[in-house]
């Protein structure tokens, strides 16, 4: 097993505990959190995959995925903050249950 | 004989950090772990930026692992100071034998 | 040389995931953010010992920034002292 | 003598793992968010580990900063509690089954088999890194994320400025902005750091957009230290100019994404492809773009952990309904 394998596993295990934890998890926060964590995932993938040459430095390409992933991730933290707040100032809910009735009021 | 300079600096930087984590681990109060956290740990890193100021070959490298020292000190210094003040007025109550 | 490098950034390492038993532990608020503030010295020590073991100065790049930002989260959470109290009976009834 | 690197390695994806479990299972929010802020300072290690300085750089200047500060001031709003006043109707049979099933048997099956296909990876490959660089003449900088960011993949660059713009319009149009801190004594400790931390964060974030013509570092980096400046600035005790949320606010938001654009159009002009400069002057363009990408991420991140639209002073138009504070 090489090094960037090591890392591309981890990713995906990271993807995979994030996702676990977002379909189980009832607070929005930490659903926020957890989807963060899938991100991390899939960056760590990328990386790993472009980290598979000779030479130091990893492959630019995947890099600037990444970085284009990680500003685009930033923006669904806050839009995603933003919205549990809205939701928690009109409901007084932190949690979202689609198994609850809609009817409030 | 700068090699070596830097070998005992970094190997003397260790016990530091390794306190630093002990205390954080095993000291009894707060209080007590503040001074674990940002008094040895910062004088770790100030040995590893001393040892690797032997292995510098530019100014411009100099100044910024002084820098990186200085920045870590500053904010070393203040976060305990605050969250100090914060464990205070917050009611944290003082470890006693 | 660089081996030794990072050897010592192996160690380093080791002691930030020791020390993640106290962010678990708590049992404060404050106890876990003091815990984190550790992690930041530590791992600008092991970003400069790798930045030293490959001869990047980009890496010492990332040490200065984190060196930068650490007081902020802590800042951050000093100023908003109502997170302290929203957390602080819950952190005690999950552990112990 | 084994070498320490693989170890290292290891050790790092170790506690990861074991961190990212351990932060989504426990109970208490607010030690999930710490752990998650040391979470992001093991992953700028990870990328450093991989060869990959300009992302370290990048998640070392949000995830010490901006993410810290947006996770909590979120959670101080929202609270730690798990509540909800509404009366919950007792799920069916499959309602509860499906969850179970896609939890306890699809997401294990399918990541053991990516596990798996792992081994089929071929251990070397350069991607496009050769093609990186033997264009790297002709891209109008020495970086080369920096040419690919900015030259050879520009249009995911202009799309980007174009998501940070909507998510500002995004959270706008949501509530409006309270303020951040409470008003309450300061430590005359706290505003001397934040006096003495703003000139030095303005300094580098400076050098890091000027050093990714030739080294790691950029727009995004540099915008993502500045906006840490101003969250530094109103932790220090200062507030902006009543004029500022207005038109001044709005123009340095949207700055990055209009000279993008601008300069999009003059290439059409000069040539039938988009983006695609002139040689010549590839470098100041990209120069250009990036000071005002830097600007604008600064002030779109800073608004964005503020968390709402400033509130209106000037009345041009009916505000939103004034709502409980």
């Amino acid at each position: 097993m090489t090094i960037p394998v090591l890392y591309a596993g981890s990713g995906i295990l990271l993807f995979f505990i994030g996702l676990h934890a977002l379909l189980i998890r009832r607070h929005l926060l930490r659903k926020i959190i957890a989807a963060n964590i899938m991100g991390s995932g899939v960056f760590m993938v990328f990386i790993a995959l472009g980290a598979r040459g000779d030479s130091a430095v990893a492959d630019p390409v995947p890099q600037v995925m990444v970085l284009t992933g990680i500003v685009v991730s930033l923006c669904f933290t806050a839009v995603a903050i933003a919205l549990a707040v809205r939701i928690h100032n009109l409901t007084d809910c932190t949690t979202l249950a689609a198994d609850e009735e809609s009817s409030i009021d | 004989m700068t090699e070596l300079l830097t070998l005992l600096l970094l190997l003397a930087s260790l016990p530091f950090f390794l306190a630093g984590t002990l205390g954080l681990l095993r000291f009894p109060d707060l209080y007590c772990r503040l001074h674990a956290v940002t008094k040895a740990d910062n004088l770790g890193l100030g040995l590893v930026v001393m040892a690797l100021l032997f292995q510098a070959d530019s100014w411009r490298q100099i100044v910024h692992l002084l820098l990186t020292w200085l920045l870590v000190l500053v904010a070393g210094a203040t976060v305990a100071h605050l969250i100090a003040r914060k464990a205070r007025d917050d009611g944290h109550q003082y470890w006693r034998r | 040389m660089s081996t030794f490098y990072l050897g010592l950034a192996l160690i380093l390492l080791l002691t930030i995931s020791i020390g993640l038993v106290r962010v678990l532990r708590g049992p404060t608020a404050t106890d876990r953010m003091l815990a984190a503030q550790l992690f930041g010295t530590t791992a600008v020590a092991i970003l400069l010992l790798l930045g030293q073991a490959t001869d990047s100065p980009a890496i010492r790049d990332v040490a200065l920034i984190i060196a930068l930002l650490t007081a902020i989260a802590a800042m951050t959470f000093v100023r908003r002292i109502d997170i302290d109290k929203a957390t602080e009976t819950q952190g005690q009834n999950s552990h112990d | 003598m084994i070498h320490p690197g693989p170890i290292f390695d290891l050790i790092l994806m170790t506690t990861l793992i074991t961190l990212a479990w351990l932060l989504l299972a426990g109970k208490d929010l607010f030690r999930a968010v710490v752990l998650f802020i040391s979470f992001g300072l093991l992953t700028a290690l990870a990328w450093v580990r991989l060869g990959a300085p300009d992302v370290a750089l990048a998640e070392a200047a949000i995830g010490a900063g901006i993410t810290g500060a947006l996770l909590l001031v979120g959670l101080g709003k929202l609270g730690s509690a798990e509540r909800c006043r509404r009366t919950v109707r007792p799920a069916t049979a499959l309602q509860r089954l499906t969850p179970a099933v896609l939890i306890a048997v699809i997401i294990p099956s399918v990541a053991v088999i990516l596990l798996l296909e792992l081994r089929q990876l071929k251990t070397i490959s350069f991607g496009q890194q050769k093609l990186v660089l033997s264009l790297l003449d002709i891209s109008g900088t020495d970086h080369p994320v920096t040419a690919v960011l900015l030259n050879f993949r520009a249009w995911d660059t202009l799309l980007e400025k174009g998501v940070l713009l909507l998510a500002l319009t995004g959270i706008w149009s949501l509530d409006q902005a309270h303020p951040l801190f409470h008003q309450e004594p300061l430590s005359p400790v706290l505003k001397g750091l934040s006096q003495l931390y703003l000139p030095i964060l303005i300094i580098v974030s400076g050098a890091l957009l000027w050093q990714g013509s030739y080294a790691p570092g950029g727009a995004f980096q540099a915008g993502a230290l500045l906006s840490a400046g101003i969250l530094l600035a109103a932790l220090g005790g200062r507030s902006l100019p009543s004029y500022w949320p207005g038109l001044p606010l709005r123009l340095l938001a949207s700055c990055g994404l209009l000279v993008f654009l601008l300069v999009t159009a003059l290439t059409l002009l000069t040539n039938e492809l988009p983006l695609n400069y002139p040689q010549e002057l590839a470098a100041v363009l990209i120069l250009l773009i990036e000071i005002f990408a830097t600007v604008a991420i600064a002030v779109i991140l800073a608004a964005a952990v503020a968390g709402g639209h400033p509130a209106e002073r000037h009345k041009h138009h009916s505000p939103s309904p004034e709502k409980k504070p």
